[in-house]
């Protein structure tokens, strides 16, 4: 891995590597770069969490023609850049990745939730099939309490590395009034969620920056799945069609009646 | 404590070119329904997003309707 | 019409108006007056079915939407009293002493449209029609599944008004049919209007009926009628018998109906039928006959007005046009096409007066309210007793003064009434209103007038809103008028939120390059070329190979028997000669870019216009600058790679043998026998449609073997015979001549080879006996299929979608059946659909018509509620350019945003809602002025 | 060039949190939570996730300013600090040292805290102390 990096960067196939490095016992996003080549034999893969595709979003705005390398240690890497490709934000041509060794991502692990929580609200590692146990009633109050706990400290939005517009609706003061907190609910978090659909690669950087542990994965898998039963749109999977693009041959939504 | 008949509050956006047109020949023909029903005229049903829908729920709204 | 004199460029016509007994101008169609006449009339537009009044609206939908009185059955007019409506029209409408006017105007060109009728069964009932209540003709059985029919749209049978579970269709009634009616030709319309009726009733019923359609031939010729069929057979299980039904007699204890028929296998079978709908035919009218006389122009011996192929639209008077149901039994799309080409050809004549006889008027200039805090005006209708009778109007005026903004509020009686009109613009301006909010009636009638009026007050058009509690409150509502009132001043208040965020819009202007471009030299573009160098509008003729004429060079004769080389080498003599045409050969479309009215294309050709003989000549590229593009870049013949066709010379395409009839091959007389097989390449799978005009060309050409030898044994191999309309009778002349027609099964073996003695051996198994046949012609003619370019480039470079067969896509299918979905893009001919070539020049003609709508104007004038982009949202992620239906929207690279072309925007709006980031703002419907509607329509 | 990402402890609160600024061309652009942080563990509030505006606010002081006649005028640090002197000096000789309070910021370091409370007690002579961290 080092090797390859350090080649590239001599040759001049990246004028920049985003990768890791351990800084003071913490992995975290590095820059690698010709000047500091000595660098390269602290690049690490490791337990990273972190979006490097959308720093490298910003570099490219800033450099369009920079020639950029990247760290794709976990496998939703590759998705985001397919997403951020799709999307027009970044440019494949301009895109050198590089798979780490351990390609599986670990943060599919679930944590353990207490057992209030799965009374109370969305433990965190139901998928939504799960959630089809309860009624609409029940699904309604959880996802209810689940919002009601929302800071808004914008922590989903601001690490997710498909997230690029310039002015977010959630900022859109006839949609999320400034100063509410917790933010109206739900609208805060459908507003999102209606953005993510077709758009999230479910890799948890969301759920894990939330500081209140809202099941944020769940909703944007659901929004994901319905994108991916209408439009057989798998997000993710080819850096050329958006599902703006993909006509359903007819949609049907069922109708679901509201439970008394 | 008394219960009342609920009524829904719908919110109905509405193409103009034919779920509007629609609702007046329903005028025109004197058909009847429920008055629990806000039209909201837009220019296609396509210029509705979600958004639309989810302040339409926000603020109050049971059951929004989009026509086109 | 009363009478007309004069000839082609002037003519004086003298019109007779009826006396309608309301007053046009103070009607306001509440419909109190038939609420109170006491008169009771069988209402035709419901067939009968169901009763209306002697003061009356046609139809729901009617346009202008007033009312009139029927003198033959108003009790008033006819027996001297009652006056009921007179006392209670609200309006003061009614006016007794209306009379009869005669109107003299002075034309140069005269289009009659008078339109047919369906046969009356009655007439010579062999299916006891007029005695059974469950027997109803097509046109009724359409009333009885429209919602707003008798029955609701709940289907029922009229006797008992129980659910049918069986319904029979009878095609043919009135059509093909000489003994009981003497109307032999194919009325056209049938075949498919019954497959829709079936497949509607199946919908309706929710999927048990069962519905059958005895047929001779099933004509779905029209475009993608084929695959309609084919759907209704396929999927919904509608069943096609082929049989004709002379009889349907009642079943006594059940009011069911009896039906026998042969089935394929040749067994009788008999069966019962909880309905039947006889498929009538159409018809030319006693009226249009008596017309015709008055005017002077000649009829056929139906009734319809005598034309030409060559020029279909033109009756056999000079000057006299003719369009629709009275040229031919056709459909919609056939007469909407018709009625351009007849305003196309009258336009061509009169092309020096175009312009001649408007009239400008004076505006006054716009105030700029921009930055001014809203100062809203509210104009409460009552609509006489339609909203006030229901909505109190007073509480509403009252609420309305509360409301944020308004410092204006007022209340009328008829607010579209012209005194009412000039009383709002006065209080506008007395008020310095800046924003008006209308509650009335409903904006898709009314906008405009109330728009004009804050125009004649000095304000912008856009800063208007109407609030609609007539039409979608007072009236749906009668019986909770506190709800209703509720409702009222919540739309009132929707309103009056969205008005205090309305903008100033303007109608964006564009200039037009008096210009067309007509891509494809055959007759299609070349009849659109010079109808519009008639018109005085310059055409660039884009020929891709080096000579003009298209298809139509093999043709022989039309199915009049009209000649078509003839035809065609006068009409490239015309157009070559035209000094408004040029002509580019061996030409292609290298690129597109503008939009309607300022396109830019550019071609390359060989440098030699107007002369296609030195195609040796150097390539060159132009530029060309024109306002509208015609497309007729036409289809070819389908080129068999089975039944020896290339391989065999006694095998030829039936354009080949057309060749060869021009040619005056003498070797045709030398033949004993000849084969023609229909459907070669066409209706099967991976073609599905129906070529259509080849069922008349092979009856022509077979026509034409038999004229020329008549012992020669001549067989036509067909599924469906489809010689439509008026062709039906070449179909009988032919059958009389001794031509052979026999229906064969594609479905089993149809093979062609050649024997050991070295003849062509047709086998194919004959559908009536079931039995293999085999034939020894001399000759075999594969009546092939209409081929267009599948991924035509030019689909690409005008934005204009192709058909899965590869057809162009019109912009609807029966209302726009000559525009193409982008503006100022017009088609004709066979790159459209397959056409025989009457009707290529008449949609030639249509579509030259319609690109002079925009030729004609200096500039255009497009909409104020348009999409813009807010560059500074926008992070160019291409979404809006994906959903955008219209291609308007592009990305600019530099600046990584995208922008809206305002000539190319609808204003549909699905460019604000794909993005999420709403840097798309629709004028006019913001989302800001939408959240502030949804928000105070939930407030109270 | 002048790309990386440096490691910091969040501000404005006495909690601690950590996180990395992301830095392009010289200039913070971005706040991430450090995600192995034993205080934060990859979360943050919404100002630490927006700690990079203020760095790059236009409306950021950079220098002392002294009020004079009802404006502030900019100054150096040893005026600034000799013109406060005197005034407390002066408010403390006629008030007494409880009209003076201390308000101490969570942007400053908990030592810079400690001197501040100090200062109040051991200086002024107050114990008017207080901090927004004080939950």
């Amino acid at each position: 891995m080092q090797a390859q990096v350090e080649q590239w960067l001599k040759e001049g196939k990246v004028d920049i590597f985003i990768g890791y490095k351990k800084v003071d016992g913490h992995v975290m996003p590095h820059f690698f770069t010709k000047e500091n080549i000595d660098e390269v034999k602290d690049l690490v893969a490791g337990q990273a969490h972190y979006s490097l595709e959308k720093v490298a979003t910003k570099v490219a705005a800033e450099h369009p023609d920079m020639k950029i390398g990247i760290l794709l240690a976990r496998d939703c890497n590759q998705q985001a850049l397919h997403v951020l490709y799709v999307w027009n934000q970044l440019n494949p041509n301009q895109i050198q990745t590089l798979e780490a060794f351990e390609a599986s991502s670990d943060s599919e692990q679930p944590e353990v939730s207490a057992p209030y929580k799965q009374q109370m609200g969305l433990g965190k590692s139901m998928a939504p099939k799960d959630m089809e146990a309860f009624d609409h009633a029940e699904r309604f109050s959880r996802w209810m309490y689940e919002f009601s706990k929302c800071l808004k400290c914008y922590g989903c939005r601001n690490i997710c590395p498909v997230c690029f517009c310039k002015e977010c609706s959630l900022e859109h003061k006839d949609l999320v009034r400034a100063g509410n907190l917790p933010p109206e609910i739900p609208i805060f978090h459908l507003v999102r969620a209606v953005h993510m659909a077709g758009r999230c690669i479910d890799c948890g950087l969301c759920e894990e920056a939330c500081p209140s542990d809202i099941p944020l994965r769940l909703l944007y898998r659901k929004v994901d799945e319905i994108v991916q039963d209408v439009f057989d749109y798998e997000t993710g999977t080819s850096p050329d069609q958006s599902p703006f693009s993909v006509l359903g041959e007819k949609v049907v939504l069922e109708p679901i009646p509201i439970n008394e | 404590m008394q219960t009342e008949e609920f009524t829904p509050k719908i919110i109905a956006f509405m193409c103009n070119w034919c779920a509007y047109g629609a609702a007046d020949l329903a005028g025109v023909s004197r058909m009847q329904y429920p008055p629990n029903i806000r039209p909201v005229r837009v220019m296609c049903s396509a210029t509705v997003s979600p958004h639309h829908i989810l302040r339409a729920f926000q603020s109050g709204a049971d059951g929004v309707l989009v026509g086109g | 019409m009363d009478r007309i004199d004069g000839e082609e460029g002037n003519f004086e016509v003298s019109v007779i108006q009826h006396p309608r007994y309301v007053d046009m101008d103070k009607c306001i169609a509440c419909g109190l007056c038939a609420e109170k006449c006491p008169k009771k009339v069988p209402d035709e537009y419901d067939e009968g079915l169901v009763k209306r009044k002697a003061v009356y609206v046609q139809y729901d939908q009617a346009v202008p939407l007033k009312y009139a009185i029927d003198a033959e059955h108003c009790i008033y007019l006819t027996k001297g009293k009652c006056r009921a409506c007179e006392k209670f029209c609200p309006a003061d409408a009614i006016n007794f002493n209306d009379a009869a006017k005669k109107i003299a105007v002075n034309v140069g060109a005269v289009i009659v449209a008078p339109g047919g009728e369906t046969y009356d069964p009655g007439t010579s009932d062999t299916f006891e029609y007029k005695k059974y209540p469950n027997i109803v003709t097509s046109i009724e059985f359409e009333r009885i599944l429209s919602a707003s029919g008798p029955f609701g749209g709940h289907l029922v049978r009229p006797l008992d008004k129980k659910e049918p579970k069986k319904i029979a269709w009878v095609q043919c009634v009135g059509s093909r049919d000489e003994n009981h009616c003497g109307n032999g030709y194919c009325s056209s319309v049938c075949c498919t209007y019954a497959v829709k009726e079936a497949m509607l009733a199946k919908e309706h019923s929710g999927g048990d009926l069962d519905t059958a359609i005895f047929y001779i031939d099933i004509r779905t010729n029209g475009k993608d009628f084929e695959q309609y069929y084919n759907r209704a057979k396929d999927e919904f299980n509608v069943r096609f018998i082929k049989s004709k039904i002379i009889s349907a007699p009642l079943v006594k204890e059940t009011g069911k109906h009896l039906i026998s028929y042969v089935s394929e296998s040749g067994k009788r079978i008999n069966e019962e039928f909880d309905m039947v709908v006889l498929s009538v035919g159409l018809k030319a009218t006693k009226e249009s006959a008596e017309l015709a006389q008055k005017i002077g122009i000649d009829l056929d011996k139906y009734g319809y007005a005598v034309t030409h192929s060559f020029e279909p639209v033109c009756t056999s008077k000079p000057g006299i046009y003719v369009c629709g149901a009275f040229q031919a039994p056709k459909d919609i799309p056939s007469s909407v096409i018709d009625a351009s080409a007849a305003a196309g050809m009258a336009a061509s004549k009169l092309s020096k007066a175009r312009w001649s006889m408007t009239k400008t008027k004076d505006i006054p200039k716009e105030q700029d309210v921009r930055g001014q805090s809203p100062r809203i005006g509210v104009f409460v209708c009552c609509c006489g007793t339609n909203i006030a009778g229901v909505v109190d109007v007073p509480a509403v005026v009252e609420y309305a003064k509360g409301l944020p903004g308004v410092v204006y509020v007022e209340q009328n009686m008829f607010s579209c009434s012209q005194d009412t009109q000039d009383k709002i613009a006065q209080s506008i301006k007395e008020q310095r209103l800046n924003r008006a909010v209308v509650a009335a009636c409903t904006p898709k009638t009314h906008e405009p007038l109330f728009q004009e009026t804050l125009i004649n007050a000095g304000i912008n058009k856009y800063l208007f809103e109407m609030a609609n509690i007539r039409n979608q409150c007072s009236w749906v509502h009668k019986d909770a008028p506190e709800l209703a009132t509720q409702k009222a001043m919540d739309m009132v208040e929707m309103a009056v939120a969205k008005a205090k965020l309305l903008e100033p819009l303007s109608d964006p202007v564009f200039e037009v390059k008096h210009a067309a471009l007509v891509i494809g030299g055959g007759v299609a573009g070349m009849e659109a070329a010079k109808n519009l160098a008639e018109q005085g509008f310059h055409s660039y003729l884009v020929e891709k190979t080096d000579s003009l004429g298209g298809q139509a060079r093999h043709l022989f004769q039309t199915w009049r028997g009209e000649p078509i080389q003839k035809y065609v080498s006068g009409l490239i003599e015309t157009v070559s000669a035209n000094k408004n045409i040029d002509i580019f050969f061996n030409a292609s479309v290298k690129e597109v870019e503008g939009f309607v009215g300022n396109f830019k294309t550019t071609i390359s050709h060989n440098s030699g216009q107007n002369s296609g003989q030195n195609s040796g000549q150097t390539e060159k590229t132009s530029t060309l600058e024109h306002g509208v593009t015609i497309i007729a870049a036409g289809a070819a013949e389908f080129e068999s790679k089975q039944y020896l066709y290339g391989k065999d010379p006694r095998v030829l395409t039936g354009l080949d043998l057309q060749q060869r009839l021009t040619d005056n091959d003498s070797g045709l007389t030398r033949l004993n026998s000849a084969v023609f097989v229909q459907c070669v390449g066409s209706r099967i799978p991976e073609r599905p449609y129906c070529s259509k005009l080849c069922c008349t060309q092979s009856i022509t050409s077979a026509l034409a073997l038999k004229t020329r030898k008549p012992e020669m044994d001549v067989f036509v191999l067909y599924r469906d015979m489809r010689p439509y309309g008026l062709r039906e009778d070449v179909y009988r002349k032919a059958r009389v001549a001794g031509v052979v027609f026999i229906r064969f099964n594609p479905e089993n073996e149809f093979t062609v080879e050649t024997d050991d003695a070295g003849l062509l051996c047709v086998t194919f198994t004959d559908s009536v006996l079931s039995h293999q046949m085999r034939i020894n012609p001399d000759l075999l003619v594969l009546a092939s299929a209409v081929v267009p370019e599948k991924e035509n480039p030019l689909a690409q470079m005008y934005k204009i979608p192709q058909s899965a067969d590869g057809f162009f896509m019109e912009a609807h299918v029966k209302l726009q059946p000559v525009d193409c979905a982008t503006s100022g893009v017009f088609i004709c001919g066979l790159a459209h659909a397959p056409k025989p070539v009457d009707e290529s020049i008449t949609q030639a003609h249509a579509a030259a018509a319609r690109a002079a709508t925009v030729l004609a104007m200096e500039n255009i004038k497009g909409e104020g509620i348009i999409s813009r982009i807010d560059p500074r949202f926008c992070s160019g992620c291409l979404g809006c350019i994906n959903v955008c239906p219209y291609g308007a929207i592009s990305f600019d690279s530099e600046k990584k945003v995208v922008e809206v072309n305002p000539a190319l925007c609808k204003g549909c709006g699905a460019c604000a809602a794909a993005c999420p980031s709403e840097a798309p703002i629709l004028m006019g419907f913001t989302n800001h002025q939408l959240y502030a509607q949804i928000n105070s329509a939930l407030t109270a | 060039m002048d790309y990386k990402f440096v490691p910091s402890v969040c501000p404005y609160c006495g909690t601690g949190c950590g996180v990395l600024f992301e830095v392009i061309d010289g200039k913070i652009v971005g706040t991430l939570p450090n995600k192995t942080h034993p205080v934060n563990e990859g979360k943050l509030c919404i100002k630490g996730w927006n700690m990079h505006e203020y760095v790059n606010s236009f409306m950021r002081l950079k220098q002392p300013l002294v009020k004079t006649f009802g404006r502030f005028i900019k100054t150096e640090w040893d005026e600034a600090i000799q013109v406060t002197a005197d005034r407390f000096k002066k408010i403390i000789d006629k008030h007494g040292p409880d009209s003076v309070g201390v308000l101490v910021s969570a942007k400053i370091t908990n030592e810079e805290n400690y001197l501040a409370q100090k200062f109040a007690r051991a200086v002024i002579g107050t114990n008017n102390v207080d901090h927004c961290a004080r939950l």
